[in-house]
């Protein structure tokens, strides 16, 4: 589907619909106690990888989503985190780069 | 005295900082009295956090004074972590029950989880090995998807904690109603057993023994959260969500068997959970309770973070820590033990002569404080107590009055109604999330009435039951209270257990409203009389105040956690009819009452009108009928009638096992002279559903309790359905008609909700 | 017969599976620590129920490293039984004594239930006291145990009979509506290709006491002891 | 600490060992089933995010690891997934490009 949108230089451009898939990582906030990275850094240790000094640990998540561009598939995901898929009271989020995947409608 | 100097980089003590330490002038001068000089930032901090309400009981204290400590059975009263009874053959039962309301609220994964751990620490800080779980849960209605969020958190929370320690969550309640709504409770009650010469107490003794920090490293954790504990709920809550902990419950398991195997080796002399104000809280109260100094070094407690202040440390609430005192020179093999366990020991301080709390860091002091008066000069207030206008004027509402509906002139349709309502409904979907058969102990779990564990190498068993409707409460404090105890008993009773003691967790509004101090005062004198009564004394509890959202106090709602015994295996009754052709007996009797019914809230939307009479000695005489009719073999089933009267009950009766079902013909036309509604819905106390293949005996030994008791039909076969006459009319229901309404209520509210399913998930997806 | 339970740290199915030897055999049970290697001339080593090392990471991850599970890896290597259960059953598939992997419920959610679980294989060292097709009614309790392998891991499991156990309907019929947490052809329980090495999620340790319940689990017991006796 | 080594030249040159945050990815291999991504597809529509076409769930993990190097940094993490953050029935993984961490020893 082709949507007519208008850039910054209020020329009218068409807008490719895209399936774009964009990865995110959440992990425990600074201070926050991780129990599993502390017990995942214990065995590491016994099995012999004596220079891991920390492990924390998290989610990791690839939201794919339809949009007119990445930026916007970004502001989706972005909105997605903060409402629901990332805990504020223990995490914090960081969004990758959105790649385009195939088999979006366009 | 050693001279305290402030640190490099405190806050000046301004009356801001002192407010903001939940502290009144006036207790800031008794501070400044008892130094003999202004407090420091630590100093202040410790101040805070032990005499804010969470911790010293302040509002409260004079109160519970008036509750009956003392019975045969009570080995441990109030005071120690946990309280301890004897139930024979040298074995003790030590519990406990205590709130997490407000790290709930903000954050109910983990607030349920944490209070799990915490009450878990009480109970083996005292010797006793954790057998059995139980929680007491409040929330607003389901229909709200914020409630639905909070329910599957702390739910989910509960099980997580309590399946990985391996401890059996056995039984609880939940109740759901408006009044909870932006204050959920989350009361979490710890069940263990130990012989009674294993019994240690938190009281630091010996001049010169070492204090010992043991578990967990030290963070910046829920700094403050026993004053967050002690403050209503508002939007300024949000803020606070990083104070809220995170629940480690592998460690838990490790610093459990540790801790047993540490008291067991005799190498300790005391051994107490650092909970609500951590560091702080343990070592005061500890010195306090032997009469003894400590003097603890900051700088010595093992940390998680970088730069940590003496305040910090002292304050943190970091969770899965224990600070013991050990024997002079035996710091070597309380460490080894807790090294088999992966888990550190760290000297921190130790008892001293001198009559002084005093902390450092290294060797620069930075808070001290004479004798133990950190404890003992905390302020106790006397609020004068007012009842509310609303309470007088709900009360005095004539609830016969209110006009039926036209569906309810087919009963059928109001019975189903009940069923479904989720503090009716089967709260299977909760419970189905706990383990509840691990340490194969459970002889009847959650589902009946109270649960039962057997006692390995005895012929007895223990029953246990949490139980408390805020409703009856909210009209009536008194008669609540007493209810609250009176049901609990009557819960143990059905399965055969002589009611031993129990256990409380007072949750309230703000002590400081007088409506709420003299809801907070009847409602205990009325579990005093209760406990009395029934001779049930009180071996414990906890206080949570401040149970407040911008819309006002929930209900008054004093949970009552109570333990019955079974002097044999062979006297384990169940709730659910068993055989076709028993007879269907009703101990106790009808009345016309209504008022504060779950009829009246659920098909009505109204709390109104007097909470049904409590005659304590009726309650006597029931439990007596029911243990002397179970010991006499003559009883088949028992179930109390509670929520929802007499015709949810026979309902509940046929099928809450949904493995056994059966089907009743009742007839109910004896009390045709009372309203139809009151008959099958009504709430009048004192009542128990029984079946049995010997009636006469049954009615005999009541009649010998001075129990009014009358046949009032016959267990059917699951085809016959529910079959009553009331009145003049006759109400017919399939099985599985009431089965569906009973057992699919809250999974079809739980799973359908795609919003619940997800906030759950990510708390899932947290562990 | 002697039973070596052993414990990890965070198992807590080993006071069970301890005493359902104890009492309800009257069989001899020794617990054997993770940081031993000492399986003191156990005939029988059973992994137990748990959350071992709080089932961080991974339900069985990080306890497969453990010292003792060397010398269980050896044991069963010497043909003898290894009966893993619930958490012991994703420490053996995390150890590769047994295939696949067990992941979270369908449901999401933690399961503790009391279910029907159909008998496939009547023949094992475990299982002969059973009957082929038996519907037993057994405890389960956990909230990852979605059983998952490779399509053609799964033939061959199925082809050889190593499927021990199925989520079945109370009279017995395999479907996804008893399938209580989603795992591949409804699978509860499997053997290792030569037979002696057992992992359930159920829990026979849990039904031996008739106090409690149907003491379905018993029949698992006698099952090794006929066997070891024969 | 400093370790004499010697670079593809030959020649011995000085290495610091720096404190390296290595980010991995470990996601679920395509084919598994991933109930609770399925879930959170479902949420975010009755949420609103209409547009949302798929969600898979797995684990972020930050491995701090002291090393001579960010290759032999990356090394050492490939290692300990292939011993144990992975597994390899149901996991696949990706290590991100190492950062150098303040505060390793140098
Ligand atoms: N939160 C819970 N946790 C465990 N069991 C629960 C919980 N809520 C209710 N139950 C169980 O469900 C059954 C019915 O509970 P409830 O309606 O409170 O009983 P009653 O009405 O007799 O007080 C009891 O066995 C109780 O233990
Ligand atoms: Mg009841």
């Amino acid at each position: 589907m082709a949507a007519m949108i208008t850039n910054h230089l209020h020329q009218k451009i068409e807008a490719q619909v895209a399936l774009y898939r964009v990865p995110v990582q959440i992990v425990p906030r600074p201070g926050i106690l991780d129990p599993q990275g502390a017990a995942v850094v214990g065995a590491l240790k016994t099995l012999g990888f004596e220079a891991v000094a920390d492990v924390r640990i998290g989610r990791f998540l690839t939201v794919d989503v339809e949009a007119d561009s990445a930026e916007a598939a970004t502001l989706s995901v972005q909105r997605m985190c903060e409402k629901l898929l990332a805990n504020p009271v223990i995490e914090d989020f960081a969004l990758e780069a959105p790649t385009v995947q195939p088999g979006g409608r366009s | 005295m050693s001279e305290v100097l402030p640190r490099p980089g405190d806050p000046a003590i301004t009356p801001e900082l002192v407010k903001e330490h939940g502290l009144t002038p006036d207790e800031f001068d008794r501070v400044s009295k008892m130094l003999g000089r202004a407090p420091t930032f630590t100093e202040l901090g410790i101040v805070s956090a032990l005499w804010n309400e969470h911790c010293s009981y302040k509002h409260s204290k004079n109160t519970l004074r008036t509750l009956p400590t003392e019975g045969a059975a009570v080995i441990q009263g109030p005071g120690e972590n946990a309280g301890v009874v004897s139930i024979g053959d040298g074995i003790a039962i030590a519990f406990k029950i205590e709130s997490h309301n407000h790290p709930s609220a903000v954050e109910p994964y983990q607030g349920a989880a944490t209070g799990v751990g915490g009450i878990l620490r009480d109970v083996f800080t005292m010797g006793a090995r954790p057998i059995a779980m139980l929680n007491s849960l409040r929330f607003g209605s389901l229909d709200s998807a914020r409630n639905r969020y909070l329910f599957a958190g702390v739910v989910k929370g509960i099980g997580d904690y309590g399946n990985c320690i391996g401890v059996p969550t056995v039984a609880g309640e939940i109740v759901f109603d408006p009044a909870y709504d932006g204050n959920p409770l989350v009361n979490a009650m710890c069940v263990g057993m130990l012989r009674e010469d294993e019994l240690i107490l938190a009281k630091a003794q010996g001049i010169g023994n070492p204090i010992i920090c043991v578990g967990a490293r030290t963070g910046r954790d829920g700094i403050h959260g026993a004053s967050f504990a002690s403050e209503d709920l508002s939007e300024a809550s949000e803020a606070k969500r990083p104070r809220v902990q995170v629940g480690d419950p592998f460690t838990e398991k490790l610093l459990l068997e540790a801790s047993l195997e540490l008291i067991r080796s005799g190498h300790i002399v005391a051994i107490q959970d650092m909970g609500a104000a951590g560091l702080t809280s343990s070592s005061a109260e500890m010195a306090a309770r032997g009469d003894v100094g400590v003097t603890i070094d900051t700088s010595l407690v093992p940390v998680r973070e970088t730069g940590m202040t003496p305040y910090e440390i002292l304050l943190s609430e970091s969770q899965e820590r224990m600070l013991v005192v050990a024997l002079e020179g035996h710091e070597e093999a309380v460490r080894e033990i807790l090294f088999k366990w992966d888990l550190t020991a760290e000297v921190i301080g130790k008892v001293i002569a001198e009559p002084v709390y005093r902390v450092t860091d290294g060797d620069k002091v930075v808070a001290e404080f004479p004798g133990s008066e950190l404890v003992t000069q905390c302020p106790r207030y006397n609020v004068s107590a007012k009842e509310g206008a609303d309470a007088v004027r709900l009360r005095s509402i004539d609830v016969s009055a209110i006009a039926e509906l036209h569906e309810e002139s087919d009963p059928a349709w109001t019975t189903l109604k009940l069923l479904a309502s989720p503090t009716i409904a089967s709260k299977r979907w909760a419970f189905q999330q706990y383990d509840s058969t691990v340490r194969t102990n459970t002889v009847v779990g959650p589902g009946g009435d109270a649960a039962v564990l057997r006692i390995r190498g005895t012929d007895r068993a223990i029953a246990v039951k949490t139980d408390c409707n805020g409703r009856y409460v909210a009209l009536d404090p008194r008669v609540g209270g007493r209810i609250a105890v009176a049901e609990a008993a009557r819960n143990v009773a059905c399965t055969g257990a002589r009611p031993l003691a129990i256990t409380n967790c007072l949750n309230f509004g703000n002590p400081t409203r007088p409506e709420i101090f003299f809801q907070f005062t009847e409602a205990v004198a009325g579990i005093g009389e209760a406990c009395i009564a029934l001779d049930t004394p009180v071996t414990g509890g906890n206080v949570s105040f401040y149970n407040e959202s911008p819309t006002g106090s929930v209900h008054p709602t004093p949970v009552i956690g109570m333990v019955g015994v079974i002097d044999s295996l062979e006297h384990i009754t169940r709730s659910t009819f068993r055989n076709v052709g028993d007879a269907i007996v009703l101990l106790g009797d009808c009345t016309d009452e209504l008022g504060g019914s779950e009829y009246l809230a659920t098909v009505h939307g109204v709390t109104a009108g007097k909470p049904p009479r409590c005659d304590l000695d009726r309650e006597r005489g029931v439990i007596n009928t029911l243990l002397q009719s179970i010991q006499a073999g003559v009883i088949a089933s028992a179930h109390d009638c509670s929520d929802g009267g007499l015709a949810v009950a026979i309902a509940e009766s046929m099928m809450c096992n949904p493995d056994a079902t059966t089907g009743a013909e009742v007839d109910l036309t004896p009390w045709a002279s009372l309203p139809d509604r009151a008959v099958l819905f009504g709430e009048a106390q004192g009542r128990v559903v029984v079946s049995s293949g010997e009636v006469a005996r049954v009615l005999q030994i009541a009649a010998a309790n001075s129990v009014p008791a009358r046949r009032i039909g016959t267990v059917t076969s699951r085809d016959g359905g529910l079959l009553i006459h009331v009145g003049s009319q006759t109400v017919r229901i399939g099985t599985d008609q009431l089965g569906e309404a009973y057992h699919t209520a809250i999974p079809r509210i739980m799973n359908t909700t795609a919003q619940v399913a997800v906030i759950d998930e990510v708390e899932g997806v947290l562990v | 017969m002697k039973f070596g339970v052993v414990t990890f740290p965070g198992s807590n199915g080993d006071y069970d599976a301890y005493h359902a030897a104890v009492e309800a055999l009257g069989e001899e049970a020794v617990y054997l620590w993770h940081k031993d290697r000492d399986l003191k001339d156990s005939d029988v080593i059973i992994l137990p129920g748990g959350f071992s090392y709080g089932d961080y990471l991974r339900a069985g991850a990080i306890a497969r490293f453990s010292p003792i599970m060397s010398e269980v890896v050896a044991h069963a290597k010497r043909g003898a039984p290894v009966l893993a259960i619930c958490n012991g059953f994703q420490v053996a598939c995390e150890a590769g004594m047994l295939p696949g992997a067990l992941m979270r419920n369908i449901s999401r959610r933690f399961i503790s239930r009391v279910l029907p679980i159909r008998v496939e294989n009547a023949t094992s060292m475990f299982t002969h006291e059973y009957f082929a097709g038996q519907v037993l009614r057994l405890p389960i309790a956990h909230g990852d145990g979605r059983y998952v392998a490779d399509p053609d891991v799964v033939a061959s499991l199925e082809d050889a009979g190593r499927v021990a156990f199925r989520y079945s309907a109370p009279d017995g019929s395999i479907g996804e509506a008893d399938n209580v947490n989603g795992s591949v052809n409804s699978i509860a329980g499997i053997l290792n290709e030569s037979g002696n090495v057992l992992g359930m999620m159920p829990h026979p340790e849990r039904a031996v006491d008739p106090l409690l319940g149907v003491p379905d689990g018993l029949g698992l017991f006698h099952s090794l002891l006929a066997g070891v006796a024969a």
